[in-house]
């Protein structure tokens, strides 16, 4: 469905991707691993159009979509969830979530509200009026509500504390039972490789390593040998 | 053995947005030199506490004590300078500044007390950049010495906001999610960092990683509402029944 | 030196005049027509005097003091500048009237303040505009002797030095021609908006409005004024605009309007019939007020040049003092302690919209008068 | 360090260099604006505070020496003194009741004291000639110099140019100007570091003042005139250009702008009646090229020449 | 008392003609974050458009409407080529880039129209006043107030009830985000400014028969504008319209007791207000 062949973007004059390549087949999640500073966020960024690709192709759907603008690659299916959490601060939580609804998309404003128990509470709050955590859940239900075909999440537990990162991955089990596409940039091993089908690791903005959920709980230190202390 | 000092208290203190109370009457306090961890699930208000005790926001009811100096009325400044240094959980480093010049004005602060110089050449005050190399070096951060804030991952800017927090040398240093965002790696070098410097400050760290917390806290407060439902050693507030229930959803 | 600043550099032995005017912002009208009366100056005599070839420099004041004085310095040090005739503001003029003194360089002022022969008069600037006393009083003379009947006058005033003077004068001679001044407001230099000023002057039921305000104000006044349709009322002013300035407005909205002013193409007299037909030749147009004050100001420049038979500005600036001649308005002379020109004042009643023959036919000359300022109310200290 | 002495001497290169390649007295404008456009970049380049009132304190350093020289009755030196003490006075007024405001509303608030300062200064006019500016006033010599020598007034104007942009650019660099860009990027980091920030903004915006002011003064000792154009808003408006013309990243850059706002107007003005829309040309063309203001010329010509140096050798 | 009474209702109407042109204003800080120095030049673009509709014969009505449309369509032009390109860049380079946009518009007016202003005669049916009783109250006067009240209406229902409204105000926060739901955050901000710089244009149209017409006649009114929005508070529409009705009316009163003091006053009471509260009167941010 989504495949990255030789990927190199920048910021400004520095690179942060190296020739990344891997492809996500329908239904997959994908989980993209890293330390610090890999390069997991830049890759969402560059599939999502808000990063230049300077060379490589992007191809989403049997189409290029490297080179066309954000608003275009978002409108054939593809979302992005952030890791900065960038609610809408002065439009309401429900403002915030209607704004990313399509007409077809199978989350409604209804059903989101459903998923995210929390967010009901919140429905009328200005979006900036939210913690971080709260804010999260609201960015994940505004990215639903597009319907994606293919959701980019970047580091969704990032900050929450234990009760919503059971949320987080109540609503991630929930996406895998729609048979939705999904690549998850996470931190926490445990949370990823309990929703992943497959793993790929960066490394200094290259991919070195690519392997299934088996191999990877089957042979966890090739995958922590990337994670952890060099 | 002697009740240690109380450095900083909190008398009733409320905050309310709207027609929201976040922080409801929470009365805390926080002895000298000890590791004083807050808990509580997202919303709970924690950030807002130590937004009210560093007055970023104004208080709307209750006293804040800083060695027994009521210091309610204060501008945020002038709690900085009398020795309570912070980092923020939305990481607010310098962007457009290198990491030396982020590094810097907070050593500089601590050299000097003063309005800031007019003539010599900040680069040129030979003690305080020492120092700042020091503090960079200290956390592993000398490669990136003249990198711009901005063009550093996340995850690095974590690394250069506590970076900056500690350069202040305060004597009470709040740390807000000091580790969300940083890998295993990472996590565990901020971990080492504060048990290293523990004891020698008085420490307030609000904290979702719960082996980070059980590991090297002191005390543990648990917040919910805007209120304070436990306070105790970390193994009470691992048992506590309202505890598990509002933050562990068990 | 700069290309730029070397433009128009004498050769050695030319007399380098200057002509400092208004060629960008709100009244440059004047910049052009300026010009073309100082060409028809010129050409007149060839661009020769007393066998030197004149240049003539032209700088843009932007209408501010500030620029003024900037490029008259600079013409002073590039150029040697020695004589030079200014804009219609007086807050140019006058600060220019600081380097013509300083620097001995004649002025040939045209502006409207009575400081240029008063309190400021110095021996190197001359005025060539009638006195503000001289306006008000001609103008209502005009109004008493048109409407016998009239009688409560409601003054609306500029709200800077010029619009004081003029309401000081009007003061002085409204009661002698029997009117009874009604009420009087001041505003604010550069208001837009003038309703609420009709509002409170209504609110008396006058019988002559007198606006005692000059340029972009006067306009807004008058088009709003017109908005109310009055049929009844009669609407003055002894200083408001030129000629020119009045095409901005639709004849409606002028109709009927007195108006004082410098100079009227219709001036019978000698001189200026054969300056109405070189401007008809040169330009096909009728001059107004800028181009006649440049191109007798000029002219009589040169004529006391002639007479002085120097180009010296001292020697000039002396035989100019107390000079009679014959000039647009007639028989002219230049009072030798103020150096105010006395000649007479007009008065225009500006046309019906259907009785206009041409664009440039707005007003009939109806009236003039010369009743000089009166020697108490100057302020020249100068013996 | 060798920048710093290559941008010295390059300043006061044009400082010599200036009246001998156009009219002096359109140099010593120059150099006068330039001290004014200077000051300004304090406080909007460095501390980030968009301030469209600045001709408030060139004006009141102006109508002050007019004032002190003429009613007064002083001599030069002091008479300028007091324009710089009472500039940054005003500045400090000023700034105390709205420093606190930030953005735009700042913008506007000094914006709205500017206005009011015009108005009290044309009403007023008693005192400062109101809308006919002030007259009269004398150059008297400073210990033997004959100020009325125009090559003499200039050198005394260009040595305080010379003065101005040492001492601001050291404050540029100073612990103080790294305060100001830090704060202008998070006031709310900087106050938790412990730095009083309205404090520092404040001393900047009097600095900034006193150098207005001094400008001001020496602006009304060139034209020996006080005109009312020199405290209003336009003034103001046109200082903020010049700086982001010349650019804002150093103290060379406002000199370049100030000399191409005075040049160019100047030159623009005798070759066309319309020279403003040849200038909003130029305005447009400068933005869309070098966004960095003019100062970036250098800087490219300078990465060119170290490309072509690298290549070399 | 009757004094009292024409003046606040020559005020009202005044003021709608200030709140259009502040509306304009904020409707293009808000979404671009930029204060639009070229909107006086646009106010005189509208007033010229207006003026030559009208005299080629068009109805007032059809006038007014090419006022709008004339300016839009600049703004159009000046947001997709000028502004649009220099995103990214400091702030202060807008504001630049608007002032020589200024200085271009106006002289390009200067040469098209020369520089003797124009004037124009409203339609019969809008000329002359209406005794009141108490006051002649100029029949053109209540025609601005309702005009102006009528499109600030119908812009505000645009803005506030529409999907492309809250998408600008989202897309006035976190332009990447917007883009990443879909949206083409470029094509809103340029209609934005569009609608903007309309809007100063429909106030130079309306103003047209009271204030003429020359290259710089929009700059007072701009002033003024600023003073209006900021006193209404940023991000608020309601508060542009209020402040702008406000200041009309404060103006008008002042003439009766100090009437030279009026243009001073309106600076006076913007520093207070935001002295005493930072937002102004209604803003947000
Ligand atoms: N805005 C930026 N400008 C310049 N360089 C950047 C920027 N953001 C990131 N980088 C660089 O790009 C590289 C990849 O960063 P990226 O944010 O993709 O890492 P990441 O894997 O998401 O890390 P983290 O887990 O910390 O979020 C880093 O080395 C960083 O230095
Ligand atoms: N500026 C504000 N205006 C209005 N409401 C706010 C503001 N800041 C915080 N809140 C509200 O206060 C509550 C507490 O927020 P706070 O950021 O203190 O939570 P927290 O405990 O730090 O959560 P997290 O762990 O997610 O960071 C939240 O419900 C939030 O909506
Ligand atoms: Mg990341
Ligand atoms: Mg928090």
């Amino acid at each position: 469905m989504l495949t990255l062949s030789s990927i190199d973007a920048y910021y400004g004059q520095s690179q942060a991707l190296h020739g990344v390549s891997f492809d996500v087949a329908e239904g997959e999640i994908l989980a993209l691993l890293g330390r610090n500073g890999a390069g997991k966020t830049t890759t969402l960024r560059a599939i999502m159009g808000l990063n230049r690709v300077a060379r490589g192709v992007v191809r989403f759907d049997g189409r290029v979509i490297s080179g066309l603008p954000t608003h275009k690659i978002a409108r054939a299916g593809v979302t992005l969830v952030p890791e900065t959490r960038d609610a809408f601060s002065l439009l309401s939580v429900e403002e915030n979530i209607r704004l990313g609804y399509r007409t077809g998309s199978p989350y409604t404003v209804e059903r989101l509200l459903e998923m995210f128990p929390i967010i009901r509470e919140f429905r009328l709050k200005k979006g900036g009026e939210l913690s971080g955590g709260q804010q999260q859940l609201m960015v994940m239900a505004r990215g639903l509500a597009m319907g994606p075909k293919l959701l980019l999440l970047d580091e969704p537990s990032q900050g929450l504390a234990p009760i919503m990162v059971n949320a987080v991955a109540e609503v991630l089990s929930a996406l895998r039972r729609d048979r939705l596409t999904v690549i998850l940039v996470e931190q926490n091993l445990r949370m990823a490789l309990d929703v992943a089908d497959r793993v790929v690791i960066l490394e200094d903005g290259v991919a070195v390593d690519a392997l299934s959920r088996a191999a990877a709980l089957a042979d966890p230190a090739r995958v922590e040998k990337h994670l952890a202390v060099h | 053995m002697a009740e240690p000092v109380t450095v900083l208290e909190a008398i009733e203190l409320t905050k309310r947005f709207g027609k929201n109370t976040v922080v409801d009457g929470v009365s805390l306090k926080f002895p000298e030199g000890r590791l004083h961890a807050i808990l509580g699930p997202n919303g709970a208000g924690k950030t807002t506490l130590f937004n009210l005790l560093t007055k970023d926001y104004p208080v709307d009811g209750g006293e804040i004590l800083l060695r027994g100096e009521r210091v309610t009325r204060l501008r945020p400044h002038q709690i900085s300078r009398r020795g309570v240094g912070r980092s923020y959980q939305i990481t607010s480093v310098l962007r457009e500044l290198t990491f030396f010049e982020n590094v810097w004005l907070a050593s500089y602060r601590a050299d000097h007390a003063g309005a800031p110089g007019l003539w010599r050449d900040f680069r040129a005050h030979w003690a305080t950049a020492e120092k700042t190399r020091q503090v960079l070096a200290e956390l592993g951060l000398e490669p990136f010495t003249d990198r711009k804030a901005a063009d550093v991952s996340y995850g690095d800017q974590r690394l250069l906001e506590i970076a900056v927090t500690l350069a202040t040398r305060p004597e009470i240093l709040l740390l807000d999610e000091p580790t969300s965002g940083l890998s295993q790696r990472e996590s565990e070098r901020v971990k080492q960092l504060i048990l290293s410097i523990k004891g020698k400050f008085t420490i307030i760290m609000i904290e979702h990683k719960m082996n980070v917390v059980m590991d090297i806290s002191d005390d543990v407060t648990v917040m919910n509402r805007g209120k304070v439902i436990a306070s105790g050693s970390p193994a009470q507030i691992s048992t506590d029944a309202a505890v598990r229930s509002a933050y562990f959803g068990l | 030196v700069a290309p730029g600043f070397a433009w128009a550099q004498a050769a050695a032995g030319d007399l380098n005049i200057a002509l400092l005017s208004q060629n960008s912002g709100n009244f440059a009208t004047h910049g052009e027509v300026v010009f073309k009366g100082a060409t028809i100056a010129l050409e007149e005599r060839g661009h020769t005097i007393l066998g030197r070839k004149i240049n003539l420099l032209r700088r843009d004041d932007e209408g501010k003091p500030a620029i003024g004085v900037r490029r008259l310095t600079e013409l002073v040090e590039t150029s040697q500048v020695k004589f030079f005739i200014g804009n219609a503001s007086s807050a140019v003029g006058l600060a220019e009237s600081e380097i013509a003194a300083r620097e001995k360089i004649v002025q040939y002022a045209g502006g409207g303040s009575d400081e240029f022969t008063g309190a400021r008069c110095n021996p190197y600037t001359f005025q060539w505009s009638a006195s503000p006393y001289t306006a008000s009083s001609t103008t209502l003379e005009y109004v008493r002797k048109a409407h016998p009947n009239a009688k409560r006058v409601y003054t609306l005033t500029v709200d800077y030095a010029f619009g004081h003077s003029l309401l000081k004068y009007t003061r002085e001679a409204a009661p002698e021609l029997g009117f009874e001044l009604a009420g009087n407001d001041m505003h604010p230099l550069g208001e837009r908006q003038y309703t609420q000023y009709f509002n409170k002057a209504l609110a008396v039921k006058p019988d002559v409005i007198l606006l005692l305000t000059a340029g972009s104000d006067f306009l807004a006044a008058v088009r709003q004024l017109s908005s109310y349709g009055l049929k009844k009322v009669i609407v003055a002013a002894p200083w408001a605009a030129e000629l020119d300035e009045l095409k901005e407005l639709t004849p409606q909205m002028r109709a009927g309007l007195i108006l004082g002013l410098n100079y009227h193409s219709s001036i019978n007299t000698p001189v200026n019939k054969a300056f109405v037909a070189a401007a008809a030749k040169r330009y096909q147009m009728l001059p107004t007020y800028a181009m006649a004050y440049a191109y007798d100001t000029f002219r009589t420049i040169f004529l006391a040049m002639e007479k002085a038979k120097s180009v010296d500005s001292t020697a000039v600036a002396r035989v100019m003092e107390g000079m009679q001649l014959d000039s647009v308005h007639g028989p002219t002379s230049i009072d030798a302690r103020t150096h105010q020109t006395n000649r007479p004042y007009y008065v225009c009643l500006c046309k019906q919209p259907d009785a206009q023959k041409n664009d440039q036919d707005i007003a009939d000359l109806v009236f003039q008068g010369d009743k000089p300022q009166p020697a108490a109310l100057n302020q020249c200290s100068r013996t | 360090m060798n920048k710093n002495l290559l941008a010295l001497a390059a300043v006061v290169l044009l400082a010599v260099v200036a009246p001998m390649v156009i009219p002096i007295s359109i140099a010593n404008e120059i150099i006068v604006i330039a001290i004014f456009a200077m000051a300004t970049n304090l406080v909007i380049g460095v501390a980030g505070l968009y301030s469209f009132g600045q001709a408030m304190f060139f004006g009141a350093g102006a109508y002050l020496t007019g004032y002190s020289l003429t009613a007064g009755g002083l001599s030069l030196v002091p008479s300028i003194l007091i324009a710089i003490a009472g500039a940054a006075a005003l500045a400090g007024i000023v700034g105390a009741v709205i420093i606190r405001r930030s953005g735009f509303y700042f913008m506007m608030l000094t914006f709205a004291f500017n206005q009011m300062a015009f108005y009290v200064v044309l009403v007023w006019s008693g005192v400062t000639g109101g809308e006919d500016g002030m007259a009269g006033i004398k150059r008297a010599p400073v210990g033997g110099l004959d100020l009325n020598d125009r090559s003499v007034f200039y050198a005394f104007c260009a040595v305080l140019f010379v003065a101005s942009y040492v001492i601001l650019r050291q404050i540029k660099k100073s612990p103080l100007g790294l305060v100001l860009e830090a704060a202008k990027e998070n006031p709310r980091r900087m106050a938790s570091l412990g730095y009083s920030v309205h404090g520092a903004q404040l001393a900047a915006f009097m600095i900034s003042g006193a150098f207005a002011g001094l400008a001001g003064s020496l602006y009304v000792l060139l034209y020996r005139f006080v005109p009312i154009d020199s405290i209003s808003w336009i003034m103001s408006g046109n200082v903020v250009f010049m700086v982001v013309i010349g650019g804002m990243s150093s103290m060379v850059g406002p000199i370049m702008g100030a000399a191409v706002f005075v040049w160019l107007q100047g030159l623009f003005s005798l070759l066309w009646a319309q020279w403003a829309l040849l200038f909003g040309l130029f305005i447009i063309f400068v933005v869309f090229t070098l966004r960095g203001g003019l100062i970036e010329l250098f800087k490219r010509v300078a990465r060119i020449r170290r490309a072509g140096e690298a290549h070399h050798g | 008392m009757n004094l009292v009474a024409a003046q606040i209702v020559n005020g009202l109407a005044i003021g709608m003609l200030y709140a259009v042109m502040a509306l304009g204003l904020s409707i293009i800080k808000g979404l671009l974050n930029v204060p639009n120095f070229a909107h006086g030049a646009l106010f005189a673009v509208g007033a010229y458009v207006c003026y030559t509709l009208s005299t080629i014969g068009a109805p007032f009505a059809v006038a007014l409407i090419g006022a709008f449309s004339g300016a839009a369509l600049l703004g159009f032009l000046i947001e997709r080529f000028g502004i649009a390109n220099l995103t990214g860049g400091s702030y202060l380079l807008q504001v630049l880039f608007l002032f020589g946009t200024a200085l271009v518009i106006e002289q390009i007016l200067v040469l098209i129209y020369g520089t003797t202003g124009v004037s124009l005669v409203p339609p019969a049916m809008l000329g002359g006043a209406m005794d009141l009783g108490f006051m002649f109250l100029p029949r053109y006067l209540v025609f601005c107030a309702l005009v102006g009240a009528f499109s600030i209406v119908a812009v505000w229902l645009l803005i506030e009830k529409t999907r492309i409204g809250s998408s600008i105000r989202a897309g006035i926060e976190r332009r990447e985000m917007v883009q990443c739901l879909g949206i083409d955050i470029g094509t809103l901000l340029t209609l934005g400014f569009a609608l903007g710089a309309g809007m100063a244009g429909l106030a130079g149209g309306i103003a047209l028969p009271l204030l003429g017409a020359n290259a710089t006649s929009g700059n007072d009114m701009m002033a003024i504008a600023f003073v209006v929005l900021v006193l209404g508070g940023l991000g608020s529409l309601y508060g542009a319209v209020a402040a702008g009705i406000l200041i009309g009316v404060a103006q008008s009163l002042t003439t009766l007791v100090a009437p030279s003091a009026s243009t001073l006053l309106i600076y006076v009471i913007m520093t207070v207000v935001l002295l005493i509260g930072p937002k102004g009167l209604f803003g947000e941010r």
